[in-house]
């Protein structure tokens, strides 16, 4: 089986860092794609959304938002009581894991669209509707239910305004509502831009990726067996459940594989920023470190084709 | 030309906070501020600015002597022990003590 | 009647600045952008202009410029009586009204497009020349003719450098002497990047814009209601009478409609830095909180269409 | 290893000024300066580095005490009253002080 | 004849150096457009690779590298005797001289699309091939082969280091893999962005090499007749060499030309980057002013037509 | 609140020097640096960040004062000559002398 050439741009990113090559992308241009990547998926999910009814959506929702705050809720008394982690800690890595990675799931389509497998294009609205459910639990596991000190209310008027006007949060939900609106006809101009140079705009950016990767993964050590066991063990797991809910609620072979991979993967966009914010006493390396120097790789390179192949089993494939 | 003397205050910490020191510095007293990009290493490690979580700021704030000591104090107790952030002061002669 | 999505990446940018998210554009981008723009402007209109002879093009980009030239002479003692403008200030906002933005006229050839409108594509070639004359009118407002101070004299030689080498001017020129000198089949290997993308990128641009004039419109109550209405009546008039002009010149409607939009705009590129340099005792934040927090948002979302309909009503449409 | 005193002048001010004062500080006697972009804020408002009216510099020159008087006096003349602009001068020690 | 579209560009960017305008590029454009280069070039000739057996290309391999080292040892020489430079100096510009200009070799590719003539696509492996070995061959002109200093040893691993990870080669190599690995089929949907944009990024980057090359040529007088010379005749001769080269090893008129162009060409990034760690004490201004002010400006206008002639009246043409 | 005294070190030369200078200063003994991208102007001519090869840095370290003189030292003898480098420091007030 060949890799994918993206994924082929992550592993020069890395050669690239592990070989100390002086090669550095302009941090404006990690920027530039960035935002580039959260609007086109937005906008192309919703040009798929504007084919459905939201009522359709709502139960589908519902059940996403609900089974996708179960991840941090399991995550947190494992790094807690297996992984003897700091409270702070713990809460931090589960809020990571119980969000999603944009790029994961970037790569996923990739991965479909090779194997030549469709999918319910309302999807995007699951991505983004798992983005943020997670980073209020992770709070609510850090600072419990009784939030007694006063200091602590004006860093949740920051941290909603984070979560809800966050960089990623934004442009996903504004894709999603311009191209919901405006439709497949009137989107077409953009097509050029947003939809044509994707998939060679998601190779840049995972070469980018890779080199920022690398750097984790050469601090791995530090994190001890157990980090790196979680970061490869959870989302194999995650996606698995993830994979049944997509196969209850009668999603497609490809619908399945998405959703797996989106419990599967952790988040280091918006996560980490929120979490810096609300609680800022966990150590951003060690959330960091787990899901961008393991658990990204890991889906990138073994579980997104562990969770089609889950997905397929499922459909009796 | 009659000059004055003030403090320089420069802070060098994670890009994270601009918005929030930005607010504290104004609220302290201080009449304005000046941001640059930066990159460093420290005890927090290696902040290369590759990507979102790595960046640093500096920035810097003239101003008064007892208003570069409140914004010391506040910054120590509020962000020294979660955050990256470094602090050192120096002084300076201005040419319109009235600005700062 | 469904707005443009181009448009719905102002808002959505406006929206961002007002809800105070954490989305900001790299610096290098919006310069990136920008160029961009022009030279995809200038380059397009360089190729139609190959498409006649220069002769034939005289006589209308002299009536061009001579009525162009009335836009900053009939809006300075506007500004100056009715509005009480301190004299630098008059005459620096009626340059920037005298001037054209070209973002502006963008979106009206986008607009145009949605309308199946075609235009004269040497239209580009008066959007030059209306972009020059009214930034030295301004300068002669605020200094008078005779200009005695000797140390006035370098900052002439500095304004002309600005105004005929300034980055828009320079790369508008550039694109049209290539597109024109190279020709469509020359020119060819280039539109993948410069027309293909040219939609997708202006909706980017605009994100950009949105979220630097939401800043301008938070600063709106400190202009007083004259300036605000100024910078909405204004452009109506000055649109109705580049309408006149342009039907009395035998433009088609799209042409009609995008002259009117280039009498209409206000600059917020050129003028700005040339204003800067000529008449620094003008405070660049009425004139810009005008042209950008003003003048800019009206004419993208209602005077571009508002000149179209005179455009058709003058064609009786 | 020797050193020798000189001031270190800095100016932050709007971007559109670069090129003026590097010809002023190279006329007035500098022998070099180092420029950075910056963004901040002061009496003139928030200039947030977000377009090209908003950008600010930050300038340093290492240069002779007189000469950066010379320089501050002609900055304050030419500019204060009507751009965004702050100034101030430090004492430094430098190594080889025949390039300064 | 006509002027090439990108060259015009080139010219815009000198125009726009020369006459002072304020239109400057930022620096992160000028590091993604360049990234984006090597990145394109790589991919298309590693697709172009994949065509050939490896053992196929081992002779002209094999050929290249060894003609290619001649070129710095006869400039050496020449620079050091008739031009009286310092041993440094003229050992760092015919380290220059002896490596090449992946842009130079872009534009020519460029120009035979327009001529319509076919080219072996793995000269971009020669390409690659000739970048290195000058490199290595003019530190040992400017240390001499018994480098006796021992804080030398640890500059020759910083020097292999960038000779082979800096990044000019590194993203070269990298491309040339990902396009020889995934082949045709797999890189198509990365085609949009690396190959349909090529041109008009080359076009975007020669309007930036324009504005430095510009600082270079007003700095020309400094440098002397000697190295304005060389710059030039240099590169004829060596192109000339090339083209007997690629002819005796069986090359197309296309592929004659392009070797010719690599020969005749001068490096201005991967160069001053290993001479400035490898060979300090030589002066930068000396090297790129003669490699980017006058080689580069020469081949672009000049050289690139001259090349091809040879190539076709070598092939009887 | 307690200060203590510092030395700051600035170091502006060609970015191509970024990583060795780091390693350099934190070998001499300082506990971490600051960079920033910056232009300008000096001996070697206009270095104005268009591409590559005229990019600058800036490099701050806070620093005791004998590390601050053994940097100041070695960049003296091994980079001097033959790149584009000043060198200037400053004493400054630090809050937690214990991280410099
Ligand atoms: N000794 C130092 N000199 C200059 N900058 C420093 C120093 N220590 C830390 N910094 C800067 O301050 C940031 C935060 O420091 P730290 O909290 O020590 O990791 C670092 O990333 C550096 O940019
Ligand atoms: N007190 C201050 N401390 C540091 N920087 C300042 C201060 N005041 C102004 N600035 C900087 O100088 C620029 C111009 O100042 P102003 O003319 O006061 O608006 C601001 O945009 C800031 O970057
Ligand atoms: N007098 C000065 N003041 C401030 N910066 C300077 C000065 N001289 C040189 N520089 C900076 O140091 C760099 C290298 O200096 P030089 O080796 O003199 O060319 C210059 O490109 C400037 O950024
Ligand atoms: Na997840
Ligand atoms: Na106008
Ligand atoms: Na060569």
């Amino acid at each position: 089986m060949i890799i994918e050439p993206v994924i082929l741009f992550f592993l020069l990113g890395i050669a690239a860092g592990l070989l100390r090559s002086d090669l550095k992308l302009p941090a404006a241009l990690y920027e530039t794609l960035s935002i580039f990547l959260l609007l086109a998926i937005g906008l192309k999910g919703g040009v798929e959304l504007a084919k459905h009814r939201v009522t359709e959506l709502l139960i589908p929702s519902l059940i996403v938002v609900v089974t996708g705050a179960l991840l941090p809720l399991t995550a947190y008394p494992v790094l807690r009581r297996l992984g003897r982690l700091k409270r702070a800690d713990a809460a931090s890595i589960a809020a990571h894991y119980g969000s999603v990675s944009v790029v994961t799931f970037a790569v996923a389509v990739t991965y479909l669209g090779h194997q030549q497998q469709p999918y319910e294009g309302y999807v995007t609205l699951f991505l983004v509707l798992l983005e943020m459910p997670a980073l209020v639990t992770g709070v609510f596991l850090a600072k419990g239910l009784a939030s007694p000190a006063e200091d602590a209310a004006p860093q949740w008027g920051r941290l909603m305004r984070e979560v809800f006007f966050g960089k990623s949060i934004f442009l996903l939900l504004g894709g999603l509502f311009i191209g919901w609106y405006a439709g497949p006809a009137h989107i077409a101009p953009l097509d050029r831009l947003f939809f044509d140079l994707f998939k060679g705009v998601l190779a840049l950016f995972l070469l980018e990726m890779g080199l920022v990767a690398s750097g984790r993964i050469a601090e791995l050590k530090r994190f001890g067996l157990f980090l790196i066991g979680f970061a490869t063990v959870f989302p194999l797991l995650a996606g698995l459940f993830g994979a049944a809910i997509g196969r209850m609620m009668g999603l497609s072979v490809g619908g399945t594989a998405l959703l797996a991979t989106l419990y599967a993967s952790a988040s280091y966009i918006a996560a980490p920023a929120a979490m810096r914010i609300a609680v800022p006493e966990a150590n951003p390396a060690l959330s960091i470190g787990a899901s961008l120097g393991v658990t990204f790789p890991f889906n990138l390179l073994l579980g997104i084709p562990v969770y089609y192949w889950i997905a397929l089993k499922l459909h009796g494939g | 030309m009659t000059t004055d003397h003030r403090k320089l205050l420069t802070v060098i910490c994670e890009a994270e906070l601009e918005s929030r020191l930005a607010q504290d510095v104004m609220r302290l007293g201080a009449h304005g501020y000046t941001v640059t990009d930066a990159r460093g290493r420290g005890a927090h490690g290696v902040r290369d600015a590759a990507w979102e979580a790595t960046l640093n700021i500096r920035m810097e704030v003239v101003c008064e002597a007892q208003v570069a000591a409140a914004i010391a104090a506040h910054l120590r107790k509020t962000y020294y022990d979660n955050y990256a952030m470094i602090l050192f002061i120096q002084d300076v002669e201005v040419l319109r003590p009235e600005k700062f």
